[in-house]
């Protein structure tokens, strides 16, 4: 079977739409498939990664935690736009930490959250075969 | 006679919160909800624009809001204060009409 | 006080009729009157009780069932917004030869005329949307 | 019976979304309360206004005709922001005629149409008993 | 050339589920194959049978339908999606114990799966959302 | 390889628009659809980005959306081209991919 690069870019912010969390279950659904998967997060996608994440106030599941299962599923790369970022008054230090274990390398841990900036995020776009956008 | 304006979009997506602010009345109160929230953050290049409203409006986030998407009230800009569902509804009791910039 | 409440976006998709929902549960707790909910656009499909959210979510209409239930709210789902988004009651599934309906116990289905007179009894309104 | 001054806000674009159409049913159905009624037109709303729309090439009902039946409903006032028609490059000769028959004045044929400033626009926000959004 | 669509608003409320109506006619039109249509986040709502829209406007159920029938189309709904915002077909309504169901004809309810595999068979893939 | 981009919000409400053609690469093309077509209007305070947008990427609004939206086609700024669905369509199969930017 043809392998494709699958990219999923995520732009909103999250709990205000549900676009995030039935983006994230496209995801782990397509890391069945055996494609290429990427994840972009850029413009107000960033918020999606951010770390302490509560929503007991609101009444809605936190669906958060789930990021840090994609490894487990075999989706490795996220990247995160860093001009995105510093529009938001946001740093690294804001998103939560998802690592993913390489098989290539002795199951180390690694991060699975590479920060690029805007010109490489158009790279990273402009790779893929099919974009699905949320 | 004083308006309780509701926002309830990123700012950085969506235009509302800077209408909203170009069309209060010194002393009406705006209160940032939902994915409008973000408007409160410190240190973005909206900053200025919501210091420069401080002076006559008051601003207010929804704490559990704020809550959900993992900001500390510790990020927000000086002027803005966290209130909670009851302080919603005090705020729309004590403001003659309320404005929701959808 | 009387408060009014107007919910413009549907269930899940989008915050809006959550928000809604804590609001007039504080609202209440406060000691106020919240006579109506008025439900228009998305909002109406807020009213299907055919809607199964995976087990560890909320369930939004029936948050809504109890909670009328309750406090004597009126739950209005406006006709004209529900009938092009396929929400009927038993008696215009019938009327309009549909053979199914799919509106919730403590929903009404009824005019916009209903919007307005919600607007000039109560003392605020409030509207939860996109 | 009471009399309020209800002010729909339109704020939205129309035929990409819903709102302005469903805004102006409310509008036909609350002119029958016998109250005072305005409507303001601002942001992406001035567009709502435009004259020349013709929409068979997108499959949806054309309803901008119905703006120009609201005089015989009574509903009279139309305020447009002037800095949201100058920010989009429109001027007031871009917008459909709405006139009205005024009963104070021997039925002369009056604009319902106003445009007035952003500040003026707060004023007439801030004399509003009910704002209803869309 | 085979072209997958994704719609992913609900009908009347955005005009997304028009223009990708208008967009797989026109693929048709030029010789294109459009294999698939699928229906995710409110995109779901579009496949209700209950719908009764004014008489002056479109039909965006009845449309699909037929234009799935003529071209044979897949018009596939997320089934995870539906069941969240209530629309079900006769077996989900069986399975779930509702006692009623709303699934127009021409349109299937199945899984996420369905989107991927579009993703992997078709040269094109086109969302129309908000 | 190239892209083919749709935007089909009102870049005067949301930033959609702008964020797309930060990300375009030489030879994109960017098809402005539904709300979007407003992006095409000459002389706004957006003409200057779009203008310079125009140096390296093509730039197209879908006409029936146009029309439907009561803007004659000579309101366009220059370098904007109107396209039918058939050209829509063209479009969709003359470059590499689609983004949709929702």
């Amino acid at each position: 079977m043809t392998i494709k690069n699958f990219l999923y870019v995520n732009r909103k912010a999250p709990y205000g739409t549900i676009y995030a969390l039935e983006s994230l279950e496209v995801v782990l659904i397509g890391a069945a498939f055996d494609q290429d998967v990427s994840l972009a997060f850029l413009d107000d996608g960033v918020f999606q990664l951010t770390k302490g994440q509560n929503t007991d106030g609101i009444g809605v599941k936190n669906f958060s935690p789930t990021f840090r299962a994609l490894g487990d599923y075999d989706v490795t790369k996220l990247y995160v736009e860093a001009e995105s970022l510093a529009e938001r008054g946001l740093t690294a230090d804001d998103l939560q930490e998802v690592m993913y274990e390489d098989e290539d390398d002795d199951w180390a841990e690694k991060p699975s959250i590479k920060i690029i900036s805007r010109a490489e995020m158009a790279d990273v776009m402009a790779g893929a075969d099919v974009v699905l956008s949320f | 006679m004083s308006t309780l304006h509701t926002v309830n979009k990123s700012p950085f997506a969506n235009q509302s919160l800077i209408s909203c602010l170009g069309h209060c009345k010194d002393g009406d109160a705006v209160l940032m909800i939902e994915d409008g929230v973000y408007g409160g953050l410190g240190g973005t290049g909206l900053t200025e624009i919501m210091a420069n409203a401080a002076k006559s409006v008051s601003l207010y986030v929804l704490s559990p809001d704020l809550a959900a998407r993992g900001v500390d009230a510790a990020r927000l800009m000086q002027g803005v204060q966290g209130v909670d569902y009851a302080g919603f509804v005090d705020l729309v009791a004590t403001h003659d009409r309320t404005q929701n910039w959808l | 006080m009387k408060f009014g409440v107007v919910v413009s976006e549907g269930p899940y998709t989008h915050q809006a009729v959550d928000s809604a929902y804590l609001f007039v549960k504080a609202a209440l707790d406060a000691g106020h009157e919240v006579p109506r909910v008025f439900f228009y656009h998305d909002g109406v499909n807020v009213s299907t009780r055919l809607s199964i959210p995976p087990q560890d979510e909320r369930n939004i209409q029936q948050n809504w069932t109890a909670l009328a239930k309750g406090h004597g709210i009126d739950l209005v789902v406006c006709i004209a917004a529900a009938q092009r988004r396929g929400l009927l009651d038993e008696n215009e599934a019938t009327r309009q030869g549909k053979d199914a309906n799919n509106i919730a116990e403590g929903f009404r289905i009824s005019g916009l005329g209903q919007l307005i007179e919600m607007g000039i009894q109560t003392d605020r309104l409030v509207t939860f949307g996109d």
